[in-house]
């Protein structure tokens, strides 16, 4: 049996390395992919527990979280193309008009 | 039998909302029939007023008491009643208010929101003065402030918005810390909150030391912006001076008083241990203050910064006399605060008749009115006198009873203090000598005496001045049992102390 | 072994999502986050999530990943000279990350009480649909709004409307003037 | 008519006349006014001398309350009047010249287009001087006190077209407000001391050691000093003189400035009582006689002259007053309104007669155009130079006895003061009356005595200034003192503690030989000096001798004032204004707003508009909040 | 839990309406659905149960401010009639809109991790959507990609920290995780007492993420930006029902399902409401756009609104109740005023207030009232907001954090004034103003005096 401080400690280190990508990354696309990777750091989590604990609701928020995810993905490619046809950058640091 | 009770429960209410209501009258119609009704409706104020007076038993405290639970949840009634300090306040309201209203009858430039204005002023002008509930006093004293800042801010002069902002903001400071104390205040009230005056007092006395200070700190910040006290009298000048002419009878004669009502009601029987212990310093503030502004208004060269710095020296006076604690101060306060009302009234209304017809305010530039507006110059004079506080004026009573006080609470302090009648005679002499006596000039040569409207307006305020400068003794006797009950708690609190 | 397997896992996963992070091509980027999904669906099987792993796979790898390529395609972005931040800001980020990783690894230990409990087949298509149907049936209902909110969202979002042409008009001069 | 109502009436008839005048002056004639002017002070003179001759009769003092004026706590001020020998004597003095004035005032005034107003103005002056002296506490003594500063400020800027009259209006009434001050403050104390201010009430209270009261004298005295012009506050007095001449014979000579006088002998009991403020009233009293005596040997204004010399004789009754002999000085204060108010008169009617010429330089050899006034006059300067039988010679010698007992050197200096009098006194007199005239044909031409309501007001105030003395013909002549009996039952309680010496007959004799031997010595060197030498003083421009030069610049002092008062107070008002107000205070305020704004830019700045940069904030607060769980 | 029906009924009827041309009918149905979810409320006050196996509780707390969202989204879609009129996306806009409502509801009422998840997600996908569906603009679509980017992300947080929580308590029941963990956790109790410090660090994270939708500074730098840049309608939208939204669900979490922990949250929420008085009314200061002023206003409000909460918890709900209503009805009525000026003037700088009271006194009077409202000066509704909260604060003890908010109220005042001081100065144009917005300005206008006359009306909490 895996330890659950084990599971803790992965998805929290995947967390942060989405983190470390929204951060680090201009490109629109691979801050998605990111934060993608943030939320299966939390399904992870989600799952761990729910074994753990021997309880499937954990793995029944994770259906509703990936139901998000795909959702989200899909509205936030969709504001992405937007964005490109305008300026034609994915670049997140281009849109700046906003400010002050 | 009966109804006549009621009417007179009713006539604080009347008070309040008589000219309300007006208000929204004159804004559902035209622009020309607005000023009339606006005067009549002042005016049945101040019958109202009168009726009130007539029935006044100046020897019973609080009256025409009118008390409604309004916001039960938190221990807010619209609680409203007349002592004679508070029926003193407004009576001036109700006595100035048509002249104001009067003064602006050669112009018909100002629409019906601008009366509308004047009446809002007038209903929590005497709401601030009538209020027996702390919140509702807030209230009034914060709706006192909207309508003069939309006079000054839509018909005032140049610059106006910066300086009506400053205005603003400078008052509103004070209030918010006001409100602070008072909802402290009410949070230390005995058993289910409530903003009921006594209740407020009853908390305000047992509290400790610190925490008095701290109440007595926040609500006198407030009221010293509004009379204004040195050092926070900045905006005051700036304020009077772009105000429309109105919106300075209103600030200056009535809205001042506010912030010494608000010290004799609200503060010197709330928080008595912390007057005692701070008094000291707001009362050489103000003296400060009274040479201070009395040293700048001998170097203005505008006829209305010289009269706003005029007022900061009287209000100074009035500030400190109130602080002695003494009946003597206490009904010096009072009455000067009638007469500086009537008197400065006048002055800025000269001001501004002098300034309509010549369009300037710079005393440099006048001089030699005497030689053609007789009526002008001699109701100058005699409101001059009372601004310097002669005898048989109404200016010499406050005066005398204000430096008796401050004499028997410090020498020095007094002394000091009446220097003001020294500096007074200096730069208000010197303000006649250069505007009215003298040649006529190309820009004063042409004026025209008063007209009749503002006769109406100055022949009575020079008639006040005289008469209670002869007979205050009335209006003395209205105010002594409150200033008396008032006062009452420190004679208490230095018996408990022996 | 299975301890053996995690390690393995883990490794991989971490390995791939920071090759996720640091590859210069998008395309790159994309194909790690997928072998991460990958590994991840792995600990799910371990963690007795036999369903969960499949659907993982469907919905992330299958779905997800490639509407992420389809949009790179899409908008033929598979170069590597994208811009970059500067090195001070990738030093800062980098700092930041790790500064956040350390603080949550730090404060996240303590776990270990937590006693697995013996059963084992909650993973099963049949338990959690127990679940899902009975007590999570409005939370179910709902996500049928979501995805109809993000339906119609996509549809007017993507939707080239004819009066879009433009106000904003060339949008490579309006690009270089943000530049 | 009761005698309450006639104590009313007494201030209430100028009062009425007043306004009477003032509320019409624009509907009626001159003739009205002037008619209206006069009854009214006249009515109140005969009213004035009945209450007198009952008081004469033996009566008490009359106290008359009508109606409480102010009442602040265990503060009242009743409006009350008392006429006792003290007021009653000021009463037919104010009301008496004060009548002869407006008379006077109708011929001198006629031509004048503002002469409603200025009857108006006089009649309020009368009202206020006599609330002045028969106001019942102090209070109501402060608004007579204030009241005439008032007129006397309308008064002397009454030609309110020339502002250098208006100049000299308002130094008088700030010079006045000083003293103000220290009389509503001494009042004050008195109030807190004794806890009232009511004569009647107060000075039974008043006792040997009572607190405050060196205090309280000392600040009355004031008071005193601003309304009677004695050092350092005397420099108004002669600029009043931009008023026309009847004012400057009714207020600043015969009435107004003797408040002061009035006013200590009133409180005698307190000065009495205090013998540090005594030793002061008799310093100024002396420092003022003589030094405004030099001034006036050098002045060539006829009615700076005059106003100097006035200043001088206040001087000298404050002498008087400082050696505790009250009845003598106002006796000389009486016989001073007399012969004052006849000099100014007459110098009026010079003035008159020469078109307002004032300067001395072009006057002489007068005598034979205008004979009435010269005559008069005559007798007026003989009456000030203290010349046997004249009223000034009894009430001058008096003081200069009392002087004598209470100390030497004091009588010395008097007496010194009163030689210089005769001496500026003749100069006056041999430079406008005798020896050619140096008036321009032109004004000769016009030259003519004034007309009967001129010249009989005249001709009264010479029979006074004549006979005056009379009514305080000392024990020695045989007299009875009169006016010290009439008015000892004011002084009585000041006399018991004051210490009695009497002269000796011979001493008196002595001391008025020598006084009267040296004034006649030194009317024989101005004889000399501008009969025989027809010296004439240096025109304007001239070189003077050092000495000379500062007296005629009046030793500098108002150039003084101006630099060590006047300047540095403006100065004050432009360092607060400027410095304390505007970059101070004003300053402050608005640099809340204005950073308020800086630091609104800089958390401006902080929103980029860089989404990357707003993340990076978000995850620096993550750590922080998470990392708050280390501390919590 | 009627009215979550009939809202979402609505959302789908107008996606029907368009495939079967009744798009002239949305906007009634959409005014009629409001009210009648609204009335639905009210029918239900009395009935205060749970639905769904616990998943929504519908307290008073809850029916409250979902009548209040439906109230205010009620008056929203009055205004904004505009923005969805002659539009090709009429349908798609309008049921999106309705789906923020139904998610803003679910937001209200969960008692469940789950609904409070999909309510969040629901509301922000269809606001991403909504802040950039004014597509010819690009301002619209940098702020719907700016909140989207950041949602996103925040979302991740929210997760972290549900499934912390969860692992901690094994539920996703408000109920059960208020009622498991009975130790109250002390710094030295890592896991010693049953307590495991990650369930700590979850409501820490929780914390984040929904700080990040009620735009508590630092985690407010979207706001601004997005209020700015998406349709005025929308904005408006945004400053008011996903406000209240995202408060009451904040105030769900802290003071109802992990109350225990107030105590040692509260420093936190005070350091937040602290940085966010300060940094949001100091931007505001320096901004030249009223929308953006207003904008950084919102998130100021934000502080006032967390001084309330920090103080007294759960007890604040009624004052938060009265705040968010009477920010939200000044806020609509300053909007409707800006939407005016904007359709008239292409954009909302503080110069195209100018000489307004001479040219358009109702419009003026209109502005003036909703920001003497917002300043907080009395009578109006906004004072009371803002006198409510400081009692609260100050009956806590709190006094110098009621100083402070004062002081920065202050600072508000200086930055509302602005527009009010254009107005009145210069000469202005006139502008149209439809019979519609009239009646709307004149009710809203009554609606911000009555409840600061009379404000026990709305006290109902």
């Amino acid at each position: 049996m895996i330890p659950i401080d084990n599971y803790i400690w992965l998805s929290t280190v995947l967390f942060s390395i989405g983190v470390l990508g929204v951060l680090y990354r201009r490109n629109a696309i691979i801050i998605f992919a990111c934060i993608e990777l943030m939320l299966n750091a939390v399904n992870l989590l989600m799952v761990s527990f729910s074994n753990t604990l021997n309880d499937s609701r954990g793995q029944v928020f994770v259906f509703f979280i990936m139901a998000v995810a795909a959702a989200e993905v899909a509205v936030g490619l969709a504001i992405l193309v937007m964005m490109y046809r305008k300026t034609k950058s994915v670049d997140i640091d281009i849109l700046n008009r906003l400010k002050g | 039998m009966w109804l006549i009770r009621f009417l007179d429960n009713m006539l604080t209410v009347a008070l309040i909302i008589v000219p309300i209501a007006a208000a929204v009258l004159i804004m559902a119609l035209s622009r020309q029939v607005a000023k009339n009704i606006a005067l009549f409706a002042t005016l049945a104020e101040l019958v109202i007023s009168l009726v009130a007076l007539y029935q006044f038993n100046s020897a019973m405290g609080t009256q025409y008491v009118f008390t409604k639970s309004w916001i039960s949840s938190l221990g807010i009634a619209f609680s409203v009643g007349m002592d004679g300090i508070s029926l003193l306040l407004v009576l001036l309201t109700t006595v100035l208010m048509p002249g104001i209203i009067l003064s602006t009858f050669n112009d018909n430039s100002k629409p019906a929101s601008f009366y509308s204005l004047m009446l809002l002023m007038q209903g929590a002008l005497v709401g601030v003065f009538v209020a027996q509930d702390g919140f509702l006093f807030y209230l009034f004293w914060e709706i006192a402030l909207i309508p003069i800042y939309f006079i000054c801010l839509n018909w005032g002069g140049e610059n106006r918005g910066k300086i009506t902002l400053k205005f603003f903001i400078y008052t509103l400071t004070g209030s918010l810390l006001m409100l602070v104390a008072l909802i402290f205040l009410y949070s230390k009230t005995p058993g289910t909150h409530t903003f009921a005056l006594s209740a407020l007092y009853e908390a305000g006395r047992s509290l400790d030391l610190p925490h008095q200070t701290f109440v007595f700190a926040c609500m006198f910040l407030a009221f010293a912006i509004k009379m204004p006290v040195f050092p926070l009298h900045t905006w005051q000048p700036d304020t009077y001076t772009v105000a429309p002419v109105q919106g300075t009878l209103l600030l200056s004669a009535i809205m001042l008083k506010m912030g010494v009502y608000g010290v004799i009601r609200w503060l010197i029987p709330m928080v008595p241990l912390a007057v005692k212990e701070w008094g000291m310093t707001a009362l050489i503030l103000s003296v400060i203050g009274i040479i201070y502004a009395s040293c700048i208004a001998i170097v203005q060269k505008d006829f209305k910064r010289l009269i706003a710095y005029s007022s900061i020296a009287h209000v100074g006076l009035i500030s400190a006399g109130t602080l002695t604690l003494t009946t003597i101060g206490l009904q010096g306060a009072m009455i000067q605060m009638i007469s500086h009302g009537v008197v400065v009234f006048g002055l800025f209304y000269i001001v501004e008749i002098v300034f309509a017809r010549t369009q300037t305010r710079e005393i440099g530039r006048l001089g030699g009115i005497r030689n053609v507006a007789p009526a002008l110059s001699t109701s100058f004079f005699i409101i001059l006198l009372s601004s310097v506080a002669l005898p048989f004026t109404s200016g010499f009573v406050g005066e005398f009873l204000l430096i008796n006080s401050l004499v028997q609470y410090q020498l020095w302090v007094g002394g000091i203090a009446g220097l003001t009648i020294i500096l007074g005679a200096v730069y208000m002499f010197r303000t006649f000598q250069k505007t009215m006596s003298g040649e006529t000039n190309t820009l004063t040569s042409q004026i025209t005496d008063l007209a009749t409207h503002e006769k109406l307006v100055l022949y009575p305020i020079v008639l006040l001045i005289l008469l209670l400068g002869v007979f205050p003794k009335p209006l003395l006797d209205i105010s002594a049992t409150a200033v008396n009950n008032l006062l009452s708690i420190y004679s208490d609190l230095s018996a408990s102390v022996k | 072994m299975t301890l053996y397997l995690f390690y393995f896992l883990s490794f991989v996963a971490i390995l791939s999502a920071l090759l996720v992070v640091f590859s210069k091509s998008p395309i790159h980027s994309i194909l790690y986050l997928i072998i991460t999904f990958f590994s991840i669906a792995g600990h799910y099987v371990l963690q007795n999530a036999q369903f969960l792993a499949a659907v993982h796979i469907i919905v992330y790898a299958g779905a997800i990943m490639v509407l992420f390529l389809y949009v790179i395609m899409l908008l033929n972005l598979n170069k590597e000279t994208e811009p970059h931040k500067t090195s001070l800001a990738k030093i800062a980020a980098v700092i930041c990350a790790g500064s956040m990783m350390v603080v949550l690894v730090a404060s996240l230990k303590g776990a270990s009480y937590l006693m697995a409990k013996p059963g084992g087949d909650i993973g099963l298509v049949k338990n959690l649909g127990k679940v899902l149907f009975d007590e999570f049936l409005l939370p179910f209902e709902l996500s049928s709004i979501l995805l109809l909110a993000a339906m119609v969202g996509v549809v007017m979002v993507g939707k080239q409307d004819q009066r879009t042409q433009i106000l904003t008009n060339t949008p490579s001069t309006e690009a270089n003037k943000i530049e | 008519m009761s005698v309450n109502t006639m104590i009313l009436f007494i201030p209430l008839l100028p009062l009425l006349g007043f306004t009477l005048i003032a509320l019409t002056q624009r509907r009626i004639t001159r003739g009205t006014a002037a008619w209206v002017g006069c009854t009214t002070v006249f009515v109140s003179f005969i009213f004035s001398i009945i209450l007198f001759v009952k008081l004469l009769n033996g009566a008490e003092p009359f106290t008359a309350s009508f109606f409480t004026w102010i009442s602040a706590g265990n503060f009242k001020s009743d409006f009350s009047l008392l006429v006792d020998p003290l007021s009653s004597l000021m009463l037919l003095i104010i009301t008496g010249v004060g009548f002869l004035i407006h008379v006077y005032s109708v011929g001198y005034m006629w031509e004048d287009e503002g002469v409603n107003r200025f009857f108006s103005y006089l009649n309020l002056f009368v009202f206020f001087m006599l609330m002045l002296v028969m106001g019942s506490n102090y209070l109501l003594m402060y608004v007579g006190w204030e009241g005439v500063g008032l007129c006397s400020y309308l008064l002397i800027g009454f030609w309110f077209k020339n502002q250098s009259y208006n100049d000299a209006a308002n130094k008088a009434f700030i010079m006045n407000r000083v003293g103000d001050l220290g009389l509503i403050l001494g009042v004050i104390l008195i109030f807190i001391n004794f806890g009232s201010i009511s004569y009647a009430e107060v000075f039974p209270k008043v006792t040997e050691g009572s607190t405050a009261l060196t205090l309280i004298t000392i600040l009355l005295f004031v008071g005193a000093m601003g309304k009677s012009a004695q050092i350092p506050l005397y420099t108004w007095l002669p600029d009043a003189m931009a008023g026309p001449t009847p004012v400057s014979a009714l207020i600043h000579a015969a009435t107004m400035v003797t408040a002061g006088v009035y006013m200590v002998a009133r409180n005698n009991i307190l000065y009495s009582l205090s013998p540090v403020s005594m030793e002061l009233v008799l310093i100024i009293g002396l420092a003022t006689a003589l030094f405004a005596a030099t001034i006036a040997l050098a002045q060539n204004d006829i009615k700076k002259v005059l106003a100097y010399s006035t200043v001088s004789q206040l001087g000298l009754m404050f002498v008087a007053l400082g050696v505790g002999a009250y009845a003598s000085g106002i006796f000389h204060m009486a016989t001073h309104a007399f012969f004052k108010a006849l000099l100014f008169l007459g110098a009026g009617s010079v003035i008159h007669a020469l078109h307002h010429e004032q300067d001395i330089r072009q006057m002489g050899g007068l005598k034979k155009y205008i004979p009435v006034t010269f005559f008069t006059f005559l007798i007026g300067v003989l009456a000030i130079s203290g010349i046997p039988p004249f009223a000034g010679f009894f009430s001058k010698d008096d003081i200069l006895a009392k002087a004598f007992e209470h100390n030497q050197v004091a009588w010395a200096i008097a007496a010194l003061a009163s030689l210089l009098t005769s001496f500026y006194m003749f100069r006056l007199l041999f430079l406008t009356f005798y020896g050619k005239t140096r008036a321009s044909e032109h004004t000769l031409h016009h030259v003519h005595e004034s007309p009967a309501s001129m010249t009989l007001p005249l001709i009264v105030l010479a029979v006074l200034s004549t006979i005056g003395g009379l009514m305080g013909v000392p024990e020695l002549f045989g007299g009875g003192n009169w006016i010290a009996k009439f008015t000892a039952p004011v002084f009585a309680r000041s006399h018991k503690l004051l210490p009695e010496h009497q002269l000796s007959h011979s001493t008196e004799y002595i001391l008025m030989g020598l006084i009267i031997t040296f004034t006649l010595v030194v009317i024989g060197m101005a004889y000399r000096r501008y009969i025989s030498q027809a010296h004439v003083p240096a025109s304007e421009g001239a070189t003077l001798s050092p000495l000379h030069k500062t007296i005629y610049h009046k030793y500098y002092v108002d150039e003084i004032y101006n630099a060590i008062i006047v300047k540095p107070l403006y100065a004050i008002g432009k360092l607060f204004d400027i410095v304390i107000e505007k970059s101070g205070i004003d300053r402050l305020v608005n640099l809340v707003s204005e950073s308020l704004n800086d630091w609104s830019v800089l958390s401006a700045r902080l929103q980029t508009g860089h989404v990357g940069f707003y993340i990076f904030i978000m995850v620096i607060g993550v750590v922080l909040v998470v990392a708050y769980s280390f501390f919590r | 839990m009627n009215a979550l029906y009939v809202i979402c009924g609505i959302g789908i009827f107008a996606l029907l309406a368009e495939i079967f041309s009744l798009k002239k009918w949305i906007s009634y149905v959409a005014l009629l659905g409001l009210a009648a979810a609204a009335a639905l409320i009210i029918a239900d006050w009395r009935s205060i149960s749970y639905y769904f196996h616990g998943m929504m509780y519908f307290d008073r707390v809850a029916l409250a401010f979902s009548g209040l969202i439906l109230v205010v989204s009620f008056f929203w879609y009055w205004m904004s009639s505009d923005f969805f009129k002659g539009d090709e996306h009429v349908a798609d806009k309008s049921s999106l809109t309705f789906f923020v409502v139904a998610g803003a509801i679910m937001m209200v009422a969960f008692n469940n991790m789950a609904i409070l998840f999909l309510g969040i997600e629901i509301l922000s996908i269809s606001l991403y959507v909504l802040a950039g569906s004014n597509k010819q603009n690009l301002f619209s679509t940098e702020a719907s990609f700016k909140y989207f980017l950041m949602g996103s992300f925040a979302t991740g947080f929210l997760l972290f920290g549900i499934a912390l929580v969860y692992g901690a308590t094994g539920s996703f029941n408000i109920t059960v995780i208020s009622n498991n963990t009975t130790p109250v956790l002390s710094s030295a109790a890592i896991g010693t007492q049953g307590i495991p410090r990650f369930y700590f660090i979850g409501m820490l994270l929780m914390m984040v993420g929904l700080a990040f939708k009620i735009s508590a500074v630092p985690f407010h730098q979207w706001a601004p930006d997005v209020y700015d840049g998406a349709p005025t309608p929308i904005s408006s939208f945004m400053l008011t029902v996903v406000k209240i939204a995202a408060f009451s669900a904040f105030i769900k979490i802290f003071a109802v399902c992990f109350y225990r922990y107030q105590p040692t949250l509260q420093m936190l929420e005070q350091g937040l409401m602290v940085l966010t008085l300060v940094v949001a009314n100091v931007a505001a200061v320096a901004q030249t756009s009223v929308k953006r002023m207003l904008a950084f206003s919102g998130v100021s409000q934000v502080g006032y609104l967390l001084l309330a909460f920090s103080s007294d918890g759960a007890k604040s709900a009624g004052v938060v109740f009265y705040y968010l209503a009477a920010y939200s009805a000044a806020t609509l009525l300053a909007f409707t005023v800006i939407k005016i000026v904007e359709s008239a003037t292409g954009d909302s700088s503080v110069d195209k207030f100018r000489g307004l009271f001479k040219s358009n006194p109702l419009v003026a009077v209109a502005m003036a009232i909703a920001l003497f409202s917002l300043a907080g000066i009395p009578p109006l509704a906004g004072f009371f907001g803002k006198y409510l909260v400081f009692t609260l604060a100050l009956s806590n003890g709190f006094l110098v954090l009621t100083v402070l908010a004062v002081i920065t109220s202050l600072v508000g005042v200086y930055y509302y004034f602005k527009p009010l001081i254009a107005m009145t100065q210069g000469e202005g144009k006139i502008l149209l103003v439809s019979v519609s917005d009239r009646y709307l300005l004149l009710i809203l206008i009554a609606i911000n005096l009555l409840m600061g006359i009379f404000p026990d009306i709305v006290r109902v909490i």
